[in-house]
């Protein structure tokens, strides 16, 4: 039962999220986009043992989507920041 | 007659007497006792049956860590299975009955087990039972019999539970010494006592939670004084210290049980288990789900039993449970009694239990020269020391007779016999550590105390007193209150460390001057010993585990059940990997340990499910604003997600068929309504509204005038639908979206999600108000009539077209008009605020008497869509859908450079054109219906297995047409037009047509009309 | 020696000493024809059937921990095929087929208990879903029958069939034939046979790279050294991801934990298992009297073997107005597993871009029933180089093609 | 026909619980409060001279004037609390003082519960993970969040234990019985 800093309403219990996967995944331009790219954009994931930059929403909160670093093996969170801004460096 | 009690000592209340039964005998105890300590001062020992081999079994412990003692308690419904009777309170009237036993518990056929156990080793189940194949289900049935402990309850519970969230800045989990004194390091001080409170705050919160029925943990069953004052009342007086600060909670009967991430705890607090059923209206346990920002595990420290033949006899007991037993609730465990040692604290308790009026006899020490203060003590009360001498076997079956003594090499074997009944054995101390491991924190092997102490803490979490391997009583004290402070500060409040009070404690410093002691390898002869007693796992499974490799120590656990059983392994795992290590000639810290797993004691599901167990609670039932209207008036309800929506209205003495079909003739020949308020409805409005629902639909609402509506179908990005509704534009920058009833609360969270995390430039706003509106539908060649009476709004074709809609005063109510039709006829959705929809509803039905007016549920809607050949998302479509396997093509925008799924519709399996495409079905044999969920093949009469090509999504009986209908799903459908198909079932196959999926007006005269 | 009742009755008065180890503990050798990475009971099948079925013997089933210790340890043991989709149906029936000899396959009692599986219907849609699935079933030749309320309380008498509950019990299909195994059995009859058979199992063997050169596995690295072949069979269950990233390789997988959980063992209350999709409750009795009770998923990516107590407490409230009498049980052990869930949630067994490399993932929550199947073909895709037919449809190119299997409706939470 | 209808409260069936000794729970329905949802860019000067109250621009919590509160929601979202029959005044005086906001009538769409008394924070515990504690829930805080199985909107409104919680109107039952299963055992001791 993680507690999940939303970047807005401070610290609250990880029910009230919902869990959005794997952040940055760029949607490729579908007029171009082969096949294998767009089933990369679909469905393919990086799925770490580790740091993961994930989306989550704060669906019984402020309803806003934020971004998150969370090591997915031991569930430490390392960064939250915006859903408008890239991958902190220093997180990995 | 309690002829096992003393007359004085312990904290007990003899001037009141508790009246309990066991196996039907009427018993006698006090207001303190446990049940075990009631049974044991009325000289019961024999308690239960084992899992395996059904061997008479004694009590063992005195709390928690109890393999042995597991009874039944209460009656009817109010039975509890499996309870340990040390840790059951006895109250006046308690009904506790032995298990795993039958007929009694004194003879037990079940014994024969023991008998075959050499047949029985660990995992014989692996090696027989294959034969004849098929067979195990025989086999089977007699192993489940012969397993499980107690009966489960026949009844259902009729007790209630609770759940709470509990917010701290520090938990101290255990009211031993340790844990009272870390609580009040960390709590707020009274006023002017200790340090002032940080500026605009009271302090920090603590909650202190101990799973005894009073504080104190270890000094209830020591003799010390503490300030002067007896090390059994000192609890009491923090306890009463800390009940005058404000923000402290003091959770006595209460377990922490589970450690989860970022310091969430759950804690189980029993509140009437103690007490006679029906005297407190209160649940019978409460859940705590605690956030702390930091942890005090002050959780002590269990002691280790000693393996050794016959070690499971009853009245062989941990030395600390007989000390126990008569510190604390003032009864001897035996009369004579020998010790079995292997470190100093096996002294305390023989010095005790002798000046208790148990006569020790002998110390059976595996040391080689035991030395010390309490060795001479023990000298001076009469006890023979046994230095270097271990028990090599013990007399009795349902008690213990005697012990056999031989020295530790085995080079005197039958050294000497003692005759005794009772045998107090003190194998170490293993610190209570399994919160921490639960919480992630690695375990550290300590040598000295040869077992395993907290490694570095995981979370913010601080191990002290006994549970991190801490047994002087003074550096417990002074451990703890430096732990609270140092919680408190760490949570961001500063604090004193409370005094530590002087300690008078006569029985040393808490040293162990422990020297391991696993077990000597022995020969059966000499009979088993046990390491696991709940799962009668012996050092002889050990051995055969080693032999056949099963040496890694999770394979050992499951092969032998080391620790799976109720008390997991409490008493077992230490000496079990330790009997393993010296098998497979490895260290202890080298087998390693396996993983604690909550909960720490067995937790009861009522407790973790709460009130939200019971019909409404479980789950909420949405209701419209007409519920009591439709409940009131025949309606049969189905579950829609978690709306209630009248599938029909019953009318007297009709059936459920009977209704749906008059309610599809009605609305197709006068007029109907439907309660429609469960559709989703999310307002849309900004700038870029329509850019927005472009981007989120296959078709385009930019187009869109206001004023007008547009059906529209929703796809996912690999191109399957997954919602559709219809959308009316309410203004240049503002749309109302509808959905379906169970995807209202998906699609407005995907909206959200596509706006904020990809197109956040985008001036787009979304409310739901899906409740803010009711909706009723009205539909049936009369239903313009009907409503033109209510309003002023020109209804007529031209004014009032279809897939339009008005702002419109309906029965003098401020509403809307939609006119769309799922029926297919021509027909008005009303829109109104929800608080007069009842009204509104009501006076439709009035209005609409000399129509004849049905009320419809959704089945009847169901016949009708299908009739048209309108689809349903979830029933006529299943995640593998598109909108050109729907024949929907002209939904999906060619011109739109992108939308959501158009270049998932572009893939090489989504453009096939062997695709299942949805088609209708006419059956050769028009009153035949199809079931649904039937599947169409091309070669029916095949053996099994058939090779399908199609399914059928929808089917009915259409009183409209007089013949039934059906929707399919059909590999080319398309492209089939005119064929026969066939549907094989069970016991025949229908044939049927591929047609187009409209089976009534198809040109929609009715709709536009 | 074999395991039968005359050499236990021989090995009793001997105080069972002559029993040989299950298997052995081998040192790797420096090359194998096939290395399997991962000693799941899927990786210890594939093992067994390369050797049984395709004379592949000159195997490793590299571990990084104990045999058996991942999923195929810590999952709810049921043993069904009644799949909607064709190409599930063929999968999941020729693996219960596998399982109703296994015990005499591997001379190891893996006690295969066809005591019928119960799916339960709460609402119309429920029952569309099942009637649907029967009939497919029936057409592919796998039994299945509807069964009324009435039928479920004579079966499993502690079953709550009063229509008044939040989601009454409407009905249900039982497949018969369906019931469930002992894990653990399993994972060691295999390794046993395996290992009998000349396969190395390995473990505490951890696979840290896998080496691709032009396009082609040439072996790996481990915690124990390199191990050279050119066919390796990656298995990994909840960490497949991981393993695929050591050879470059992304998968359409994501790792959630999944929480089982059983009670403190009482006598027979429930001789078979009943699984619910609606209220996410599934339920059976071990042998050993434990009701054995399978939670959801936690939402978010996790490697940790830990989930949330909310999924715990939501699946219990559900329980508890089905079967009133559990009410007073206690919950004794809670544990989590990593389950790799594919977006149609079917599993992948497949060749990979890279030649010699094959991946057998994406079991999600329900792998274990799969566990003697997949390892056959998965045995015939590594020793052919393609794809049995029964596995066809589960290869990687799916997601990029659009076939995909949804079994969501079957799979659910409730495997 | 203009006055042939009636309005009816989402709790209209529920009666109210009142809490006698003083030391237990009272629970009403505040019945057909003006609730308007405001969402996307507002001016603080706007709504002080539309309503005479600020914009709480803190997250978790709310402003009251005489007659109104707003509650903070969302970086982007408020929702506006006012009295009975009032929505459609409010609607419009919003829009005009907010021309790049969206204005949203939801007073339909809500009920709203009004619990008070000793025991009201206890209850509320055992239904939400919010820290209810005065230090970090104050008179004046506000905010959404989840409340057994629904979500709900939690407003603090006096230095008392008394909270106003606005619940979708479809689930409002389902928290009043909640509410009312949850406190029944505390409730009966006190008889």
């Amino acid at each position: 039962m993680m507690l999940i800093p939303c970047p807005w309403c401070g610290d609250r219990l990880d029910a009230e999220f919902t869990c959005g996967g794997e952040a940055h995944i760029m949607r490729p331009d579908p007029a171009t986009a082969s096949d294998a790219e767009w089933a990369d954009y679909l469905f393919m994931r990086e799925n770490p043992k580790g740091l993961h930059h994930e989306r989550w929403f704060h669906a019984h909160g402020c309803r806003r989507w934020f971004h998150m670093t969370r090591d997915t093996a031991s569930h430490r969170i390392v960064a939250v920041y915006a859903i408008t801004e890239s991958a902190p460096e220093a997180s990995g | 007659m309690q002829s096992w009690r003393n007359s004085t000592g312990g904290i007990i209340d003899r001037s009141r007497r508790l009246s309990f039964t066991f196996d039907g005998r009427r018993l006698a105890g006090h207001p303190g006792d446990t049940l075990a300590s009631a049974l044991l001062a009325n000289g019961i020992h024999l308690v239960g049956r084992s899992f395996k081999y059904h061997r008479p079994r004694g009590i063992v412990g005195s709390g928690v860590e109890e393999p042995n003692a597991l009874v039944r308690l209460g009656e009817g419904g109010a039975v509890e299975p499996n309870a340990r009777a040390t840790t059951s309170e006895l109250f006046d009237g308690l009904v506790a009955s032995s298990q795993n036993r039958w007929p009694s518990l004194a003879f037990d056929v079940g014994a024969l087990n023991s008998v075959a156990s050499g047949l029985i080793p660990a995992g014989f189940y692996y090696k027989t039972f294959m034969w004849p194949a098929k067979a195990w289900t025989f086999y089977e049935r007699f192993i489940r019999r012969a397993a499980g402990l107690g009966q489960a309850p026949e009844e259902p519970d009729p007790d209630v539970y609770e759940k709470r969230f509990a917010h701290c800045d520090v938990l101290v989990v255990g009211a031993g010494p340790a844990g009272l004194q870390a609580a009040r390091a960390a709590a707020p001080a009274p006023a002017g006592v200790r340090a002032a409170p940080a500026a605009g705050r009271s302090g920090a919160r603590v909650i202190l939670a101990d799973e005894q029925a009073v504080p104190g943990g270890s000094l209830l069953a020591e003799h010390v004084t503490l300030d002067g004052v007896p090390g059994q009342d000192w609890p009491e007086s923090v306890r009463t210290e800390l009940a005058s600060m404000t923000d402290v909670t003091l959770l006595t009967r209460t377990t922490v049980a589970g450690y989860y991430d970022h310091n969430f705890l759950v804690a189980v607090e029993r509140l009437t288990d103690h007490l006679p059923s029906g005297e407190s209206p209160l649940p019978r346990q409460r859940l705590w789900k605690i956030r702390a920002r930091h942890v005090v595990l002050a959780t002590g420290a269990i002691e280790r039993p000693l393996v050794f033949p016959g070690n499971d006899r009853p009245g062989v007991m941990l030395g600390s449970a007989v000390r126990a037993f008569a510190n604390r609730w003032g009864v001897r465990c035996g009369a004579r009694a020998v010790v079995f040692a292997n470190n100093d604290s096996a002294y305390r308790s023989a010095i005790d239990a002798a000046d208790s009026g148990i006569h020790v006899t002998t110390i059976v020490d595996c040391r080689a020269a035991p030395r010390g203060r309490l060795v001479e003590e023990a000298h001076s009360r009469g006890i023979d020391v046994l230095a270097g001498s271990v028990i090599a076997g013990v007399e009795g079956r349902k008690r213990v007779r005697g012990v056999a003594i031989s020295t530790l090499d085995g080079s005197t074997p039958a050294a000497a016999r003692k005759e005794c009944d009772l045998v107090m054995m003190s194998g170490g101390w293993n610190p209570t550590v399994h919160l921490a491991s639960q919480s992630g924190t690695r375990l550290a092997w300590d040598e000295s105390l040869a077992t395993f102490i907290p490694g570095d803490a995981a979370s913010h979490q601080t191990s002290v007193g006994a549970a991190a391997g801490t047994f002087g009583l003074v550096e417990c004290l002074t451990s703890g209150a430096l732990a609270g402070t140092d919680a408190a500060a760490r949570a961001g409040f500063d604090g004193e460390a409370p005094p530590v009070p002087e300690v008078d404690d006569d029985t040393g410093d808490g040293a162990l001057d422990l020297e391991a002691f696993w077990h000597r390898p022995a020969s059966p002869r000499d009979g088993k010993a046990f390491h696991d007693l709940q799962n009668d796992v012996t050092t002889a499974d050990v051995a055969l585990a080693t032999r056949e490799n099963y040496v890694s120590v999770e394979h050992f656990k499951r092969y032998t059940t080391t620790g799976m059983g109720t008390d997991q392994g409490k008493t077992s795992n230490v000496n079990g990997l330790a009997i393993l290590a010296g098998h497979v000639g490895s260290s202890i810290p080298g087998v390693g340990h396996t993983t604690y797993r909550p909960f720490y004691t067995p937790v009861t599901i009522g407790a973790l499910a709460g009130i939200d167990t019971a019909g409404e609670l479980y789950d909420p039932v949405r209701r419209t604003p007409m519920h009591a209207w439709h409940a009131a008036n025949g309606a049969h309800f189905e579950d829609v997600g978690q709306w209630k929506r009248p599938y029909c209205y019953l009318r007297e003495g009709e059936s459920v068929e009977e209704a749906v079909e008059r309610e599809t003739r009605a609305v197709r020949t006068g007029v109907g309504i439907l309660d429609a308020s469960t559709l989703g409805k999310i307002d849309v409005q900004g700038k870029d509204a329509a850019a927005f629902l472009d981007r989120l639909y296959t078709g385009t609402f930019s187009t869109l005038a206001p004023g007008r509506c547009r059906y529209g179908l929703m796809c996912h990005d690999d191109g399957m639908v997954f919602d559709d509704g219809v959308t009316a534009r309410i203004a240049d920058n503002r749309f109302l979206v509808s959905t379906t009833t169970g995807g209202a609360a998906t699609v407005l969270n995907w909206f959200e999600e596509w706006l904020q995390t990809e197109w956040w430039d985008l001036d787009v706003h979304m409310t739901s108000v899906t409740t803010q509106w009711a909706a009723i539908a009205v539909a049936g060649p009369e239903s313009r009539d009907l409503v033109s009476g209510l309003t002023t709004t020109d209804l007529s074709s031209d004014a009032f077209p279809f897939m339009t809609w008005r702002d419109a005063d309906i029965a003098g109510i401020p509403g809307r008009i939609f006119r769309i039709s799922f029926s297919g006829e021509t027909g008005y959705e009303l829109h109104v605020p929800a608080s007069y929809a009842l009204s509104l509803w009501q006076i439709l039905m009035m209005a609409g008497e000399r129509h004849a007016i049905t009320p419809y549920g959704t089945e009847a809607m169901h016949v009708l869509r299908a009739e048209k050949g309108f689809i349903i998302v979830g029933q006529d479509t299943d995640g593998t859908t598109t909108p050109h396997d729907l024949g929907m093509s002209w939904l999906v925008s060619k011109k739109k450079p992108d939308f959501l799924g158009k270049r998932g519709l572009r893939r090489p399996d989504t453009l096939r054109e062997d695709r299942k495409q949805l088609v209708g079905l006419l059956t050769d044999d028009p009153q035949v219906v199809i079931p649904e969920g039937a599947h169409v093949s091309p070669e029916p009469e095949a053996k099994p297995p058939v090779p399908m090509e199609g399914w059928v999504s929808s089917s009915y009986m259409s009183p409209n047409c007089g013949h039934s209908i059906a929707l399919a799903l059909i590999r080319r459908g398309h492209d089939r037009m005119g064929e026969s198909v066939a549907i094989p079932l069970e016991d025949r196959t229908i044939r049927a047509r591929i047609v187009k999926p409209v089976f009534f007006d198809e040109e929609g005269a009715r709709l536009r009309g | 020696m074999k395991y039968s009742l005359w050499n236990l009755l021989r090995q009793a008065p001997r105080g069972h000493r002559d029993w040989p180890q299950a298997w052995r503990n081998p040192e790797p050798k420096e090359a194998y024809d096939v290395i399997i990475i991962g000693a799941g009971g899927h990786g210890l099948a594939t093992a067994y059937y390369l050797a049984k079925e395709h004379g592949i013997s000159r195997t490793a089933v590299l571990e990084k921990g104990w045999l058996g210790g991942g999923n195929t340890g810590r999952n709810t043991t049921i043993v069904r095929s009644n799949y909607l989709w064709d190409e599930s149906a063929h999968l999941y029936e020729h693996s219960l087929r596998l399982f109703e000899t296994l015990s005499q396959d591997l001379n190891f009692n893996v006690m295969f208990s066809p005591r019928g599986v119960i799916n339960l219907a709460h609402n119309e849609h429920d029952l569309k879903e099942l009637r649907r699935r029967g009939h497919a079933c029936r057409l592919n030749g796998i039994d299945y029958e509807m069964v009324t309320p009435r039928e479920i309380k004579e079966i499993a008498p502690i079953i709550n069939i009063s229509r008044s509950i939040r989601y009454p019990v409407l009905g249900g299909a039982m497949q018969r034939r369906a019931g469930n195994a002992r894990h653990d059995a399993v994972a060691w009859g295999l390794a046993r046979r395996a290992d009998e058979l000349g396969v190395d199992i390995i473990q505490n063997c951890e696979v840290t790279g896998i080496d691709v050169r032009d396009g082609r596995v040439t072996g790996v690295q481990t915690t124990r050294g390199a191990i050279r072949a050119n066919r390796i069979g990656a298995v990994p269950a909840g960490h497949a991801s991981v393993v695929a990233s050591m050879a470059g390789l992304r998968l359409p997988v994501e790792s959630h934990a999944l929480q089982a959980m059983v009670t403190e063992p009482v006598k027979p209350v429930l001789d078979t298992v009943i699984m619910s999709n609606t209220v996410h409750v599934y339920i059976s009795q071990s042998d050993k009297g434990e009701l054995v009770l399978g939670a959801g998923i936690d939402g978010y990516n996790s490697y940790s073997q830990k989930g949330g107590i909310n999924v715990i407490e939501h699946q219990l409230e559900g329980l508890c107005e089905l079967y009133p009498i559990v009410s007073r049980l206690k919950i004794m052990r809670v544990w989590g597993g990593i389950v790799d869930i594919a977006p149609d949630a079917s599993p992948i067994i497949s060749k990979t871009p890279i030649e010699g490399f094959y991946i057998n993932c994406g079991w999600g929550t329900g792998g274990f029933k799969a566990t003697p199947g997949s390892g056959w073909v998965f045995a015939h895709t590594i020793a052919q180089d393609r794809p049995h037919r029964l596995n066809e449809a589960f290869d990687l190119g799916r997601f990029e093609s659009g076939l995909l299997i949804d079994e969501h409706g079957a799979a659910a939470v409730a495997h | 026909m203009a006055e042939a209808w009636q309005r009816q409260s989402p709790l209209a069936r529920r009666s109210p619980m009142d809490d006698d000794t003083g030391a237990g729970l009272a629970m009403t329905e505040r019945e057909f409060l003006a609730k308007i949802t405001v969402r996307g860019k507002v001016a603080d000067d706007a709504i002080r001279d539309a309503l005479g109250i600020a914009l709480p621009g803190e997250p978790n919590t709310a402003c009251s004037g005489k007659d109104h509160a707003i509650l903070w929601l969302g970086p982007d979202e408020w929702l506006v609390v006012g009295p009975p029959d009032t929505e459609k005044e409010l609607v419009s005086t919003l829009a005009t003082a907010l021309p790049d906001a969206a204005v949203i009538d939801v007073t339909e769409g809500y009920a709203t519960i009004r619990l008070g008394g000793p025991l009201a924070r206890e209850v509320l515990s055992m239904g939400t993970p919010l820290d209810l504690h005065p230090r970090e829930f104050a008179a004046g805080a506000a905010t959404r969040t989840l409340f057994a199985r629904t979500t709900v909107i939690l407003h603090k409104i006096s230095d008392d234990p008394v909270f106003d919680i606005h619940v979708e109107r479809s689930q409002a039952e389902y928290l009043w019985t909640w509410l009312e299963t949850a406190s029944r055992p505390y409730r009966d001791a006190l008889r």
